[in-house]
């Protein structure tokens, strides 16, 4: 179900974060291309409304736990992307001091707790975090993407097992773009797929167009207005497809170009903007929140080339105190 | 000071850092009913199923939990029951728990410990019985503690919960029992200083945990010839006290290392491969041969270290 | 539904197998308290009836993994109880030579590749086991035991999912004792419980009581009788309790002993002597089998004591071949 | 002879193993695609998707499958991708691949082999970085290889496919492209055996892996002022050619073992012990600093074992 009456002000935003994802994403593709960005880089192009409709619900405060397809869930969450660019360019005015690159990026001034290099390593992760507002007595939620791929990791049953046995304030989000890397998920993946196996665990899911950024905004704010409310862990499975290949390297030549062709036409970009025309936005308006995002992500490029390498003495930091290197 | 037994002295020291400090809890198998050993008994009681928390049969999860715990503030204990059960939580304690922080460039800290219970005990074969301290010494991040005493598990645990860095803190089963002096309510001890146990000019030997026990009835027959050994309990394996160790073997310039754990690729080869290094000096190791622990108790003594060995190798350097 | 029907003659081989562990295990656990038997041991009193009716409909050739609790699995799939116990006293003629003892026993002549000491881990093993089956062409079958405790280990997920996708020929068979150690597994376990997430998975489950043998036969029967003819993957979930405690050290005095008393009058050695005998079977005929067992137990007991320990050597031999220790 | 790619050379190994034992198959993650870095591009057409087998993103049950599968007489080649993610399935490697055959008293095999790539490659950071041959060098049961060529990459990969015991192979990333001549329908190489890369008789360098390139450019840095250093790659971590080291450094009575995982505690404490042990020769140990892998090149540069420092730590020998 669309909510075809969301509100016109929530919906553009939307698009002006999808619009930034995409720019952000578009440099950090550019990047990897010319060797500039030298880490992996695993882009999120086709799947921003998952990250704008999700995130559009949670506060500053609440968590943020990825995986290694982190920009989108980063920008939406409010993170700063001239340091996102910085740490992929490995510099120290990074969000990680240039220690982490794409797959480490984390940001925990807005309660970004990391990427991972590590499929459904996060989930575990996230079900702590969780565990830690409880036993505090804390009001923030946690919200845990990952992957179709990271179901058919152990960490999967044991996550959301924790999460429903503790009754944590946590939002699973299962982002299911069809490819865990070069394979089609699905294959590899028994019985009805991930929502049912969270209802096995125990946990409400919900099945949404990961697309269509008002269904997963709607679909959200339902559950995460559950979770505030002492409901309990809560399960997304918000249906995409991957648009690029597995990491910027990709060409991603398994798959037909008429499939990529067809999904190309579902744009999370281009339905928003539809709906946008259709109610009223004028199409320039648009393409200047378009505009207005290259032209941030741009400067964020060029802030971030022009800032310095760490100093080596940087490696040698945060390591641990007790036995610090030397 | 009170007379205690090493499972008392660890229960005593979790239970007055939790009174102090309401951030610190425990989790892991069966907490709630004492835990395997009896080492979580009546803390229940005491604190509360939230704060000695029962878990799943999910080692992969308690500890990716705990790191979650520790990153958004909380001092998580993590009980893995057997060491052995550690090596279904990996991925957790090396790829994540170390090198959040690191990873992270400081913007997270880990402050977790994880007690792995250690060694041989009551016939327990290949899959309850390893030592693999080597293995986390070997990980930026980490620090290693294996207390030998009361005293020290006491003192150790204290200063383990209270590191901000994440500790592996190995037990062993075998000390369970063991009896000493603790003094209550006491201090925390410092990580990363070894003890000397026993002084002697003729030759430096280090070691730590259960074998230790062995180790000073060795000494003590060495004595008995004429050779005065000087023993070290290493009692943290990283930051190891190379201070110590290395001011002794320079004294001695004999040095044996002797641990429970296999012997090649254990510690043991880091400490003499240091002191060769650093000061020349004789060096000798001692460890479990290269097999899996047996269940039968006379294929298993093959794993444990004697004192016949330790006296023979000392006997080498001299 | 119990098989009310099932064949006397059928039935009562369960009666003698069911006694025969039981003679088994209290001899197990009269060693283990006098301290003859060092290392720990976990009896299935109580669960006999899972390991006879599901081993029934297993060849000889059938592979069979299990798990700490192993006594009565492995004498149902019909291994030698003299050598069984001599494993358990750490004696060379033991199954593994004393090498492994209770929580490592196997049997290779009879498909029995092991139990394991840690919880879940044989779900994988089995599941290559059969994987190497079908990759074979082989006709066996895998029976792959488990508790009520493992289900919350990611191997459950992993290795249910591998048996899906690859539709390998495997039972798995979940035993709820209602522990795991002290801990009322349930309480730990989000969700409907393990056949839901079987289900969720992909597999076709069927719950049965666990101490009607007969009930046990029938499921197995038919679940085996799919696998053989390619059905893939099936899954029971067998209802029990554990009379005794975890180890034969454990008190069990975390449970009420109402509760042990009111279990134990399910035992399901009674239930199936009540159902014998209403078929016309003579109660002396009955104690006539128990006795025999304990004979048969007794003697194993003697013949294993009176085996030698193993020699030193044997401790460095089986390591491996290249650079074998010595 | 052929000229090959260190990857082609494991490809072509793999395929002729295949070819010659049906019971030879390999499992892992998007194998049917060629894999993560094409190392089985093509192999899938030729062998079909059952001998070349897909799997989920499952690490756990990868490992433990294939130990089911090994102990009923398959010959699995385990694909793990990066060695890190090696870390997801250490319970099924270690308690499971490496002890089965013991515990059981030898009523069962476990030939499998697990292919770990290892080592820093393209700015990966810490969990994608590591190099951890020395925690299976300690385990009781495994083998653990570490090839540095193409011909060996082909020769050994061959021998450790029909090794008996489970074997822990670990190409490098970086090495991937390196060019060399291999012998196509050749021979397995012995496990075992390290091969003296460079002659000289004024110190002993043992190395294996990435490093070589780098210890080999260090020997020619010496060699241009005067100092002949013997370079051995060590090729097979476990069993490690104790007779070949042993030999050389009898001769230098100089050793310095130089790798690129981190050095406090390392393997090459255990060679330089054993030679300290042994032969009471000189020895020095270069390895990465106890730090986590960083991304920025100038920071992943601190954990690089590099020229200057194996020269300046063979000096310090002389
Ligand atoms: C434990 C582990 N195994 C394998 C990998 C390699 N890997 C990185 S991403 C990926 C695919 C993940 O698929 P999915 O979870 O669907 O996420 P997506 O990439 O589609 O966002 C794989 C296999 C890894 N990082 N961690
Ligand atoms: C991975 C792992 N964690 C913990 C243990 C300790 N342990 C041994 S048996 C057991 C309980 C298992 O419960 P369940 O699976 O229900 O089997 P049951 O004992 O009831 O037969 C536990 C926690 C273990 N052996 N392995
Ligand atoms: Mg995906
Ligand atoms: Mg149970």
């Amino acid at each position: 179900m669309t909510r075809a009456n969301i509100d016109v002000e929530r919906l553009r935003e939307h698009f002006r974060t999808m619009a930034r994802i995409r720019a952000f994403e578009e440099a950090a593709e550019a990047g990897q291309k010319s060797g500039e960005i030298r880490g992996a880089v695993h882009l999120s192009v086709g799947q921003e409304a998952v990250a704008s409709g999700i995130c559009a619900n949670l506060r500053r405060s609440d968590y943020l736990v990825s995986t290694h397809r982190v920009h989108g869930h980063t920008i939406a969450k409010g993170a700063d992307v001239t340091a996102m660019m910085a740490e992929l360019l490995g510099k120290a005015g990074g969000t990680c001091q240039g220690k982490g690159g794409s797959m480490h990026i984390a940001d925990f001034s807005i309660g970004m707790l990391g990427a991972n290099g590590v499929v459904g390593a996060g989930i575990p992760i996230a079900a702590g975090a969780a565990h830690a507002v409880k036993l505090r007595g804390g009001s923030e939620i946690v919200a845990c993407f990952f992957g179709d791929g990271a179901v058919n990791r152990g960490p999967f049953l044991e996550g959301l097992n924790w999460a429903r046995i503790y009754d944590l304030p946590i939002l699973f989000i299962c982002e299911d773009n069809g490819f865990a890397a070069t394979t089609r998920t699905r294959s590899l993946t028994g019985g009805p797929g991930p929502a049912a196996r969270a209802e096995a665990l125990g946990i409400p899911a919900r099945i949404v167009d990961g697309n269509a950024v008002e269904e997963v905004d709607a679909a959200a704010a339902e559950r995460v207005t559950r979770i505030r409310e002492g409901g309990g862990p809560q399960f997304i499975l918000a249906q995409t497809y991957r648009l690029k290949g597995h990491t910027a390297h990709d060409p991603a030549t398994y798959r037909p170009a008429a499939e990529v062709e067809e999904k190309q036409r579902r744009d999370p970009i281009e339905l928003c903007r539809e709906t946008l025309l259709l109610r009223g936005v004028p199409a320039a308006a648009l393409a200047a929140d378009e505009a207005a995002a290259r032209v941030e992500i741009a400067a964020a490029v060029a802030a971030a080339r022009a800032q310095p390498w760490g100093d080596e003495s940087l490696a040698w930091r945060d390591v641990q105190d007790m036995g610090a290197p030397a | 000071m009170t007379l205690m037994s090493y499972l008392e002295a660890g229960k005593r020291a979790l239970a007055e850092e939790m009174r102090r400090d309401p951030a610190v809890w425990a989790l892991g198998e069966d907490l709630g009913r004492g835990g395997v050993f009896g080492q979580y008994k009546g803390l229940a009681e005491e604190f509360g199923p939230q704060r000695i928390c029962d878990t799943p049969i999910s080692e992969a999860c308690i500890m990716g939990a705990a790191v979650g715990a520790a990153l958004v503030g909380t001092r998580p204990v993590v009980e893995m029951r057997f060491s052995d059960f550690a090596l279904c939580a990996i991925d957790e304690l090396v790829n994540q728990a170390a090198k959040a922080r690191y990873m992270f460039g400081g913007q997270g800290r880990v402050p977790l410990v994880v007690r792995e219970p250690v060694g041989m005990w009551r016939s327990s074969a290949a899959q309850h019985s390893q030592s693999l301290e080597a293995w986390y010494a070997h990980i930026p991040g980490l620090v290693v503690v294996t207390p030998s005493t009361p005293a020290d598990n006491y003192g150790l645990l204290k200063a383990a919960i209270r590191c901000d860095d994440p500790v592996v803190y190995m037990e062993h089963k075998d000390l369970w029992p063991l009896e000493g002096e603790v003094e209550a309510d006491g201090e925390a001890l410092p990580l990363g200083k070894a003890r000397i146990l026993r002084q002697g000019g003729d030759l430096t030997i280090v070691a730590w945990s259960g074998v230790l026990r062995t180790v000073r009835q060795a000494a003590e027959a060495l004595a008995g010839t004429g050779v005065a050994a000087e023993v070290i309990d290493l009692r943290t394996l990283y930051p190891w006290d190379r201070e110590t160790v290395l001011a002794s073997a320079a004294r001695t310039r004999r040095l044996l290392v002797v641990h429970e754990a296999v012997a090649i690729g254990g510690f043991g080869g880091e400490i003499a491969a240091t002191a060769a290094e650093e000061l020349g000096v004789r060096v000798k190791r001692l460890g479990a041969p290269r097999l899996p622990v047996a269940y039968a108790p006379p294929l298993e003594a093959q794993c444990r270290v004697s004192e016949a060995q330790i006296v023979a190798a000392a006997r080498t350097l001299l």
